[in-house]
Order: C-alpha cells, then structure tokens, then sequence
C-alpha cells in the first residue's frame, strides 16, 4: 500500500504538472498593454512553484516508497532540520523578494499610477445585473446622478436629469464599452446597489465596484475585436448572467460609433 | 537537537573524548558485559531522558523531584539502593545498569528497557561522574549468593522468627505492609521521609527485582541511603534463604512458598504466636 | 359644455335605465359600449432604443432596436399602454377563471400591460432561451421575485388586492411590464392609435378612469341607458422627462 | 508554573469530579470533555454530510445544467434556479467552514484529547465548555433553519458581503429572513468557539499535570493552544460584525450600507455606511479563520506521524515555532482577500508581502513533514496514509498560494476557479485528510473498538485519487479565466470549458460515495469493532496512559501522571522502540 500510494502520488504530480506545462487549458491572448507584466509574472511564478512542487511531491513519494514496512534501524534526515530550515528559508525567501519587487512594479503599473491626460474616460454603472457605460458626449461633460432619477424602464440607468442638467443632455449611455485601439482607457466605476466586479481576461484587468466609491481604472487595449466583460464579484441572482461586450474599434469606427449613439 | 543516531552520538564522543578523554580515564566509562558506556553520550541521553526528575546536576532536583515520592536518587552523594556489592561500597556498573533497566516499582522510575544497551551503559557512565567517589574509589566485590535450597515450612517458620528476632516488623510492620510502630519516625540519608517497603505492593517485583536472589540480596547489602541495613554480619547464609522464603508469604500472590504457608496455617494456625512486641522479651 | 349635457341627459334617464336594470339580463349582456382614443398634449419623453448586447440570444430575435415602452405613443398624439377601466358604478362579478397569458419574448414582456381581475390567474411564460427572473413590486398584495430558467413551465400566480404593480426583471433591467389587478372585469388597454372599447355596459352611470404609469390617471363619467355607444376623449399631460 | 489561577481552576474542576448519574446528565448536557468532544464530532458529522450533499447537488447542475434535479429547487421543481444554486453554494460554504472545519479538528478532536494529552481530569471551565457546544448546536439549527423559510437561505456567499447581505429583501430572494439568520446563526457560533477558545487557553496553561512543560506538549495540543488564541481574537472581531450586519437589517442602522442606493427603482433611506468595512471585520476573521481550520490539522500529522514512522519527528522546535509564527502571520494578511475590493492599492503590497512571508514556515513546516519519512520504519495504515496524503493535498494547495498572494497576479485569477481549487485544496481536502487521519488515530480511544484497516485503507485510495480529480482541473479552468459562484455558464469564452465542468462533477459523485465507505466503517465500529487495547499505535503520549479505552470519567484514575519527556521519544533502540511520556508507575 506504501508503494501504491508512492507511485499514485507520482502519477498525479506529472500529469497535474504536465497540463500546467503544455498549457492545455491556459490564459486567452492578452490584448492589454499591461497585460505582458502580468502573464511574465504568472510565467515566473509557474515556473517556480513548478518545481518546489515537483520536487517536494516526488521526495514525498520516494521517501514513502523506501520506508514502507521497512524493518530495519531508523535513519535521521542528514542534517536534522536545519536543512529544511534553510532550503526554505533561502529558496523560498529569494523566491518570494524576487516576486514581490517585480511583482510590485507590475501591479503599481496597473492600479497605483494616474491615466494618462490623454484618456478617454468612460463612466461604469453596475447594477443588479448589468452594465452600463456613459460617455460625457460633445460637451466632454459628464451630467450630474441623482439617485432618485434612476429608472431602468426608461434607459435612464445613471439618474440623469435632463430637465435641469444640461451636460446631462448629450450625454451617451450604452450597454456595449464601445473603446478606440491602442488609446489608454479611463473607467469610472460606480455601483448602483450590491457589490459587483469588472472582468475582461483578455485585457488581465479585474477590479470590483463598491457602492458608494467611485473607483478609477485605466487601461489600454491593443488588439481591435468584441470581448466580454464578466462580472466576478457575488451580487445575486443574475450575477451569472451580469455581462456586457468591450468592442474595441479603430479611431474611425468609434467615431462613427459615437455618432450613432448621439443620434438615438 | 534531536539527532542522537549513532551517527552523532559517536561524533559527539570523539570530540568529547578528544576534549576531556586523557585527563579522566576511568570515571568516564562504564563497562557492563562486553558494552562499554561512555559519559559523553549519555550526558546527551541524561539531559532528554533523565534529566526532568534528577535535575541537570544530577542532584535529584530536576522540576518534577517537587512533586515525586519517594525522591529521586541523588547521584552526587553515590549512595545507591539496589547493588550486588556490600554495604558502604560503590555498586558494580552492572547493578546502575540493572537499576535503570528494572525501574524501581512503586515509586516513579521509569522502566528504561525501551533505551538501547548501549544507551544504558552510557547512562551508567555519566551518572557516575556525578559523584566524586568513582573516581576514587573502586566498586565492591559482589557478595556471594549461595544456592537456594527448597522452601519447606520449617524454613518459612525459622524465617518468621527472624523476622521477628531482627525486628523487621518495627519498620516493615508484623503483615510486611510497610505500617511497624516505628515506620512514621523513619528518614532517609536526606533526612526526607520514606516508608518503610510494603511488601504486598508492586508484587510480584520487589524494589530491587523480582527473584528470591535479588530479595537475598536486598538485606544482606542492605539499601543504602535508606534505613534498611545490611544484615549481612547478622545471617547465616541459610537463615537468610529461609527469611526470603518467609518474606514471599507475604506477598498477596501464590508462590511456592505462600502456599507451603497457607496449608500450615490452615491446620496448625492457632499455634502460630502473632508478630509483635508482646513476646518480643523472651 | 358637453359633459354638463351628457349629466342632463343621464338625469332625464335615470328611470328608464332602472327599468332597463330589471328588465332582465338579456339587455346587460347586450349592454352598452364606451369607446374613444388617448391622447396628449405637450412633449412625452422620447423612446429610447435598447441595448440588448447584455443578451445575444434575446437581441438576435429584434431586426431594428426594440423602443422603451415608458411612454409609447402614436400618429396623432395618440396614447398607447393606457390601461382604461370603470373606477365606480359597476358591481365586479366573481373573477373569471380564464388565467391571463404574460409572456417574456425576446427580453420584453408581452403584453406590456397586463389586465387582471383580482383574484384572476395569472400564468408567466419565459419563451426565451436565457433566465429571466419575475420581480412584481406590490404595494399590497405580498412581493415576490422568482428565477424561471428557459424551458421550465409557467408560473401559476395571481393578486387579490386591486393595484397597479410595476414588474421587472433584473437579470435584464430594461424588462418592464405592469400588472394591472383591478375590481372590474370591465377593463382594457389602449391600442398603439390609443383607442379603447369597453363594452357589455349595463345600463347606469359610470366612471371611467385611464391610467398611465407616468403620467397618472384621467376620469370622465358617462351614462349607459341602453345598448348604445359613448365616446369619451381622454387627454394627458405629457412631460418630457 | 503555579498561578492563583491555577488553584482556583483546579478547585473548579475539582468540584465536580464524580461522574454524573441519568441519561440526560451523562450523554446530553454533560460536563466532562470526552462527551462534548465526541458531541462536537457527531455535529461536524451530520454537518459534513449535509455540505457535501450540497455540493453533490452544486455540481450535478454545473456538469449537466439541464438536469432536472426534481424537487430541489424550491422556486421551480423541474431545474435548479441561479438563486436556489447559490444558496446551496452560500450553506456549503458556511456549513463548511464553520461547522466542520472548525468544530471537528479543533472543537471536538480538541475537546476530546487536550485535556487528555496535558494530564488534566477536565477542561479548565466544564460548564463552559458544555455551553460552548449547545450554542454551537443551536447556531447549526438556525442555519439549517433557513432552509424552510420564505425564499430559502442566504445566497451572498460565505463571506456575506455588504450591502447585498445587509440591504433586506430589495436585493433579491434569499436576502430576506434567511440571511438573517444567517448573521444570527454565525453570532452563535462565534459565541460558542469564544467559550471554547477560553476553556482551552486555561485548561492547557494552567491545568498541565507534573512535568508536563509547555516543551513537552505534544504537538497537537500545541495546535489547539495556537488556534485557540488565534480563535479567541479572530471570533471577538466576528461576533460584533455579525452584530452590526443584524442591526443593519433588522434595525435599519447603516453600518456597511452607503447612502444613494438603488434598488428596482427605489432609492434606499440607508446613509454613511462603508461596504469596505465588512470585508476588513470579515477578512480580520476570515484569514485566521484559514489557519483555525488547518493548525490543528498541523497537529494532528505532526503528532500522529511520528507513531507510524516510529522516529521522532524532526525538529520538534522548529515546528511549533513555524505554528505559531503562521498564528501570528495569519493576522497581517486579512487584505490580500480584498487586492481588488477598491482599497488603497498600496496596501495591497503591504497585504501580499506577509502572505508571501506565511509561505516560509509553512514550507518548513512541509519538509520537516517530508524528513521525517527519510528513512523511517513506516507503518502503513489508514491513519499514516491519511498523513502523508495530508502532505501531498497541502503541497497541491499551498503551491497555488504562491499565486494568488500576489496583487498582480490576483488581477487576473481573483474570482475564478484558480481560487476555488486552492482553498479547496489547502483548507478543505487537506484539513479533512487531518479529520480522518485522526479519526483513524484516535477511535481506539475514543470508543475503545479499533475501526477496520482493510476498509479505511480503500477509503483513503479512492478519497486520495477523487480529491485531485476534482479540485486540480479548478486551477486550469481558473487560468482560462473561469469565474467562480456562476450557476452556469453562458458566456461564450466559457463554452469549452464545459466538459471540464461534466469532469469535475463526476469526479465529485465518485469520491462521495467513497466516504460511504468511510460512514459504513465508522457506524460498524463503533459497534462491531474488535476491542481496543490500551496503547494499540504503540503511541507515547498521555492518551495511551490511560487506564482504559475510553478513559474513565477522570481520564487518569484517581492518579495524575508524572510526565518525564516529550512525547517525540520513538525511535529507542531497545526492547521497545518508544518511550511513553508517562513511564513512572506510581
């Protein structure tokens, strides 16, 4: 049974380590600018744990293998302890420093540095459960919300008011983040009711909504195309179902996009 | 910290030897059978297994000697209980040995079988170096143990009148229950209270072993460090045989000897004169 | 003027309508008719098309945009989505047993107005290949909101308490219906030309009340003496937002 | 060490030390220990059994969603509804982690054998202690409770984030009466292991027999000690969030509800309260509440692995310092659960570097783990083989920690299945591989019957090769960008994936019936086993000292024992291969 155990514990590392390694299931192509960091920093990453994996499961099976049922003296692992002592503390310590630098650099590229001036911002509303996307139109300003405007069954998902709220009136709502290539993206994220999130694994950008914050988040797509957008933070019922396409259009086709939106 | 293997220990020996081998030859070894123990791997042995109870300095301190009784052995004094040698003397390597390995029944020592040979002769090794006098002086010869002869109840009953000849029964009390009139006022080389041995307690075993020699032995060496003497100037080597087949009476068990007893007393009980001072004069 | 006139007329009725109320129920069955058209005046609020990107399967089934349904008007100035019914004079029967059909199509309830007596069933349909789920929001009767995932059978449900519910689905927030639980059996919605008929009117005097989910509710009062048919004109105010 | 303390607990526990008389006062509203403890593993039981159904039903809708799973889904009796799926998922979770992971390694294997393992007759606090169980077990009644109300339980999750779990009803079905007593039910049980928490504190400091220093504990008492203090600050931050969530509902406070929102059109009356603030009480509980799960699994192995490799363990020392230093580390890492949640981004550098850090001494931990089987006399039985499999699922999950605790790469894997996998993995599989390994360790003891071998060695085999079936192809659906608490998956990027998903479920059917092994083999034991002899592992520590199988109403018979070393004294040369921490005789 000790042997059986050795060869099973053998059998699944290779084979759970061989899916990671041929990449049979793995991430879409990355059409963000930031994105590259992200997947070298996961490559890294696999590549370590790869191997501390590997190896402490195979020295696991190994060791099972030569000491089941084994009748005679005891022996001592050379070193005692101190070798595990130090094998952590030096492989893993370097392991985690390097990670941790690196990985610093990419995520403070992502979350801890301003849009550039040249953005297109884009205001977010998540509601129970959907997307909605607002640009600020001609006037390149955004109308004012106001809670008790909001009605789902006339389109007005923001709380717009343009009875009194001029900006408000050219404003552009959309279902569909409609977003120009290669120019940085500036999202305004507000939640309307429950926590929700903004997932596009294409473009490796995640960040929740929190009612009540109005979360910036900035991004530049590469590679024109129609991608999904997920949400992934728990918000009900329909939370499988809470979804919108990110369309990423040459210059022109926005352009003309954005007309058409002004027109309805 | 917890790699004794051989291994390390043997390293560990070589550097200790190294160290301190020349300077003090004798007392740092023990020798028992063909095993040679040496102190340097059994300090290591002494400070994980012995250390709790008879303290790092081996003085019967260690943290759990508050709440032992009897006491745990001092080692400094070298006075030890169960020995084949006479009394005054250093016991033999063998007897440390046999000691350690027996644990001592009714109190709190351990049985050390569990510890290899050489582990134990290590043990005795270092647990020597504790006292000043093995460096002195040399252990005592063994006394001889004559062969047994036969319990027969003539023997038991000469045993019973020794036993109350040498007043065994003012510590040992006239059942051997360990309750004589003088049991309460006995202290040992410590001045620490200690009871006198039950003899119906950890039967079959007695302190120092469970066989008629070992109990042989107890009074002719007499335990040192208690107040159990050496009757060895007292007793005939027969007279002595016939006091260990009367002590086995007294033992709630039925050996050979208890029950030569039993059919006696069953008819010839009320001849039978009780223990006790009341014909203690005549 | 015309109102005041049609008073008069009801003043001088008034017997022969009695009359007619015990002739028996033949004349009832027969009954009078109220018909006219909704209208406005001023700016409604402009539809909006839908965005359905949310939802592949349910964009797919609508070639143009489908329009917002909050205030749907026509040629004219015409009022659709009006329900119209009589408020007062009218004794309801038990409700009718016959349940009434709420369809989800192509992400949109159909009708956009469903009539119901109190008491009436009500049975919901999701014809979509996606899960809705119905969301009614009562004020008295007791609120629910259930999923219904493609291909599981109707909703069995029903309001006893007359009110004007507002129903969405949040999965897809655009859907917005109405459930109109009323006392009367006599009740219809206005038309996409904002006509109505109520007809099978008993002899007697009645009001009739139109509501609109925006913008509120309009009542005249009309006289059944027969089997004949009055027109009303009902005319909202309008506001653009 | 002889603190007031300590004579007045003693004279405590001394009030009480003759056995009770009549049913109720011995098998139901005990006092001693070993009932509550056996009390608390028969609650895990039932528990566990009830969560892994959930998941059965979880998963057969996930593998075929249009299964019609009959009269399930309350809302709609021929398929599962969204909701009704994630308030199966939301009682999984909850049933889970609260009243499995925490009640069976630590409330009821600890209750059992702490005592035990220091010498003491009792807990420090048996009136307690007794209290700390039947809270529990109402805090578990009003859960299931849920289940029959209005629009069925809670579906915000385990972790009930504000303000879907505060606002009421407006947020959909289940956010009604049923997340509320959700919030009660976890209120309970935070009371319940505080009680606990405290009793185990007191009895290991204060109510150790002779020579039982804190360096001679064995290592599983080490464990429990670790979590319960890891427990006592981790439930007193919970038990007030539980409260204010309570409030926020029922008494329309705004404590994790902000103003503006809106919910079907209507403007909520909440102001001024902050959703990030319930994540920061949760996490401030929910990360220890990882490490509460799995210490005493840390434990358990180290304490039960040496009896079968017959060495002792390496680096003893070293061990229970890497235990504590991961209860000490386990209160700085609370925000690497919310790198995405809108806070600071800088804190999530903050956050991520001492997650990275807890890796050390868990990595230390692991090879001391895997040493310590070089060159042993190994003993395989069902017990060790749940050992090792515990070492080979707690590499599998720690590994994908390595991912997880970095911001950047969290930007991609937060919300997907990677997720699931590796807590699955790391807290899930492997503390249940503690559960069982003691099990097998500790029924001799407990019910003085031996279970059978022959079956629990199947049981692991199957379990062992199920587990990886299903939580290692999480991690590669994760990397496609799978997310997770999704009732189904109808985005297109998702599609392929779906066979993976049919995969997954089979998996989990198949390793659940495994465990029928596991129930069948418990039940018949306890019963039918063969008697158990004292010391059957040829164990050292003070559980094998007592007189019986199960030990008397005192544990030690009147006596107390004098411990003279540790309990990692295998691996003697001599005619016995162990020295028991309890040699003396008298």
């Amino acid at each position: 049974m000790g042997k059986f155990f050795a060869v099973t514990v053998g059998i699944l590392t290779i084979v759970s380590a061989g899916i990671f390694m041929f990449h049979v299931w793995w991430l879409p192509p990355d059409i963000s600018v930031l994105g590259a960091g992200i997947d070298h920093q996961l490559n890294e990453t696999m590549v370590a744990s790869g191997i501390l994996f590997v190896a402490s499961q195979l020295a696991l099976a190994v060791f099972v293998w030569r000491s089941s049922g084994s009748t005679g003296p005891i022996k001592i692992f050379p070193g005692g302890a101190t070798p595990m002592v130090v094998i952590a503390v030096v492989l893993v310590g370097i392991e985690v420093a390097v990670l941790t630098l690196v990985g610093s650099k990419v995520w403070a590229g992502l979350f801890m540095v301003q849009a550039p001036a040249n953005a297109l911002q884009v205001d977010v509303q998540a509601e129970q459960f959907a997307f909605y996307f607002r640009y600020a139109g001609p006037d390149g300003k955004f109308g004012a919300m106001d809670p008790s405007k909001v009605s789902d069954a006339n389109n007005n998902f923001f709380g717009l008011d343009p009875a009194n709220d001029t900006t408000a009136r050219d404003d552009i709502v959309a279902a569909t983040l409609a977003i120009p290539v290669n120019r940085p993206i500036l999202l305004t994220m507000h939640s309307r009711d429950v926590g929700h999130a903004f997932y596009v694994p294409q473009l490796r950008i995640q960040q929740d909504f929190v009612p009540g914050l109005v979360i910036p988040l900035h991004f530049t797509a590469t590679q024109t195309g129609k991608y999904e957008i997920v949400c992934t933070q728990l918000c009900g019922l329909g939370h499988y179902n809470m979804r919108a396409y990110v369309e990423v259009m040459s210059d022109s086709d926005f352009a003309q996009w954005l007309k058409t939106q002004a027109n309805q | 910290m917890r790699h004794h293997s051989a291994v390390a220990a043997l390293a560990g020996l070589g550097v200790l030897l190294l160290v301190t081998g020349a300077s003090t030859g004798a007392a740092q070894e023990s020798h028992v059978g063909n095993i040679t123990g040496h102190a340097a791997s059994g300090k290591k042995l002494y400070r994980r297994y012995c250390v709790g109870c008879h303290g790092p300095d081996g003085d019967g301190n260690g943290e759990n000697a508050q709440w032992i009784d009897p006491k745990p052995r001092d080692f400094t004094a070298g006075l030890f209980k169960c020995r084949s040698t006479p009394t005054g003397t250093l016991p033999t390597d063998q007897d440390l040995f046999n000691a350690m390995s027996r644990g001592f029944v009714t109190t709190n020592m351990p049985i050390w079988e569990p510890l290899a040979a050489q582990n134990r002769a290590d043990l005795v090794a270092y647990i020597k170096t504790f006292s000043p006098r093995f460096s002195t002086e040399k252990p005592g010869t063994p006394i001889t143990i004559p062969p047994e002869p036969a319990a027969t109840i003539e023997g038991i009953l000469r045993g019973r009148a020794t036993f109350q000849k040498l007043e065994c029964w003012k510590c040992h009390g006239p059942a051997g229950h360990g309750d004589g009139p003088s049991a309460s006022t006995l202290t040992d080389s410590k001045d620490e209270p200690i009871r006198p041995y039950n003899f119906a307690a950890g039967v079959p075993r007695f302190m120092c072993g469970a066989t008629n020699q070992d109990i042989y032995r107890d009074f002719m060496t007499g335990l040192d460090g208690s107040p159990m003497p050496s009757f060895a100037d007292q007793l005939q080597p027969s007279e002595a045989w016939d006091l260990v087949h009367f002590l086995r009476t007294l033992q709630p068990l039925d050996t050979p000897e208890a029950l030569i007893w039993k059919q006696w007393v069953a008819t010839h009980g009320s001849e039978l004169k009780p223990i006790g001072p009341d014909n203690g004069g005549k | 003027m015309r109102i005041t006139g049609i008073a008069a007329l009801a003043g001088l009725a008034l017997g022969a309508s009695a009359v007619a109320g015990v002739a028996g129920p033949h004349l009832r069955a027969a009954g009078g008719t109220i018909s006219g058209t909704i209208t406005y005046t001023g700016t409604p609020p402009k539809m909006k098309p839908i965005d359905m990107a949310k939802e592949p399967t349910c964009a797919k089934q609508h070639a143009t945009p489908v329009m917002t349904e909050g205030a749907v008007t026509g040629p004219g100035n015409t009022l659709a989505d009006v329900v119209v019914y009589i408020s007062a004079g009218d004794q309801p029967g038990p409700a009718p047993t016959q349940p009434v059909r709420y369809d989800q199509k192509g992400c949109q309830y159909v009708p956009h107005v469903a009539v119901m007596q109190a008491g009436q069933p009500l049975e919901i349909y999701n014809d979509d290949e996606t899960s809705h789920n119905i969301h009614p929001m009562p004020k008295l009767n007791s609120e629910w909101n259930k999923s219904q995932p493609p291909g599981t059978p109707p909703i069995h449900t029903s309001f006893d308490k007359p009110e004007f519910i507002s129903v969405k689905c949040n999965v897809h927030p655009w859907m917005h219906g109405v459930f109109a639980v009323l006392n009367t059996s006599h009740a219809t919605v206005s038309g996409a030309d904002g006509s109505f008929k109520l007809e099978g009117l008993a002899p007697g005097h009645y009001t009739v009340t139109a509501w609109h989910e925006r913008f509120g509710t309009q009542t005249a009062d009309v006289t059944i003496t027969g089997s004949e048919t009055q027109t009303v004109k009902l005319v909202f105010k309008a506001t653009p937002y | 060490m002889t603190t007031p303390v300590r004579e007045t607990v003693a004279k405590l526990t001394e009030l009480k030390h003759q056995p009770p008389e009549g049913f109720w006062r011995r098998y139901v509203f005990s006092l001693d220990h070993k009932v509550i403890g056996r009390q608390y593993l028969d609650l895990a039981l039932v528990a566990v059994i009830t969560g892994m159904v959930l998941s059965w039903l979880m998963r057969l809708h996930l593998g075929y969603p249009n299964a019609s799973i009959g009269v399930l889904g309350p809302a709609n009796p021929s398929q599962m509804t969204p909701e009704y799926y994630l308030q199966l998922m939301t009682m999984h979770g909850t049933i889970m982690v609260f009243f499995v992971l925490t009640t069976a390694p630590f409330a009821g294997f600890g209750n059992f054998f702490l005592p035990i393992q220091v010498g003491a007759e009792d807990m420090a606090f048996p009136r307690f202690n007794m209290m700390s169980f039947w809270v529990t077990f109402l805090a578990f009644v009003t859960l299931v409770a849920s289940f029959f109300v209005p629009e069925g339980p809670a579906l915000s999750g385990w972790t009930a984030y504000a303000p879907l779990s505060a606002i009421g009803k407006e947020a959909g079905p289940g956010e009604g009466l049923g997340q509320t007593l959700w919030a009660i039910s976890i209120a309970l049980f935070c009371v319940g292991q505080l009680l606990g928490a405290l009793n185990f504190i007191a009895t290991t400091l204060d109510l150790r027999t002779k020579g039982m220093s804190l360096a001679r504990m064995p290592f599983s008492t080490w464990a429990w000690f670790t979590t319960s203090v890891i427990g006592l600050i981790a439930f007193s931050v919970l038990l007030p969030a539980c409260i204010l969530l309570i409030l926020d509902r029922v008494a329309g406070t705004s404590f994790f509800i902000p103003a503006g929102l809106v919910f079907n059109d209507q403007v909520q009356t909440h102001s001024g309260g902050s959703p990030l603030l319930w994540q920061h009480l949760f996490w401030f509980f929910g990360h220890p509440e990882v490490y509460i799960a799995i210490l005493p699994g840390f434990g358990i192995i180290s304490h039960i692995l040496p009896a079968f490799t017959r060495k002792p363990l390496l680096g003893p020392k070293v061990l229970i310092g890497c235990m504590i230093a991961i209860g000490f580390l386990s209160y700085t890492v609370w925000g690497h659960h919310m790198f995405l949640s809108g806070m600071n981004p800088f804190s999530a550098i903050l956050f991520s570097v001492p997650t990275l850090i807890i890796t050390i001494p868990a990595t230390i931990v692991t090879l001391l783990w895997i040493g310590s089987i070089y060159g042993a006399r190994l003993r395989i039985t069902a017990a060790s083989l749940f050992c090792l499999g515990f070492v080979s699922v707690f590499v599998s999950g720690g590994i994908s920690g390595f991912f997880l605790a970095q911001p950047s790469i969290d930007t991609y894997l937060h919300g997907t299945y990677f997720v699931v996998g590796h807590f699955h993995f790391v807290m899930g599989v492997a503390a249940m591989f503690g559960i069982f390994a003691g099990t097998y360790f500790w029924f001799p003891k407990m019910y003085g019957r031996m279970m059978n071998e022959t079956l629990g060695k199947w049981h692991f085999a199957l379990t062992f090769i199920g587990v990886y079936c299903i939580f290692m192809p999480m991690h590669y659906i994760g990397l496609a960008g799978n997310v997770r608490r999704y009732s189904s998956f109808t985005d297109d990027y998702l599609q392929p994936l779906l066979p993976v998903h049919k995969f997954m479920t089979i998996a989990a059917l198949f390793t659940g019936a495994a465990q029928l092994i596991f129930f069948y083999n418990l039940f018949r034991s306890r019963f039918k086993g063969p008697p158990a002899p004292p010391n059957p592992w040829e164990a050292t520590s003070l559980e094998w000292s007592t007189p019986a199988s199960p030990p008397p109403f005192d544990n030690f018979g009147g006596k107390h024992p004098v411990v003279t070393q540790g309990p990692n004294e295998y691996g003697t040369a001599g005619a016995k291969d162990y020295v028991m921490q309890a040699g003396g005789e008298a």
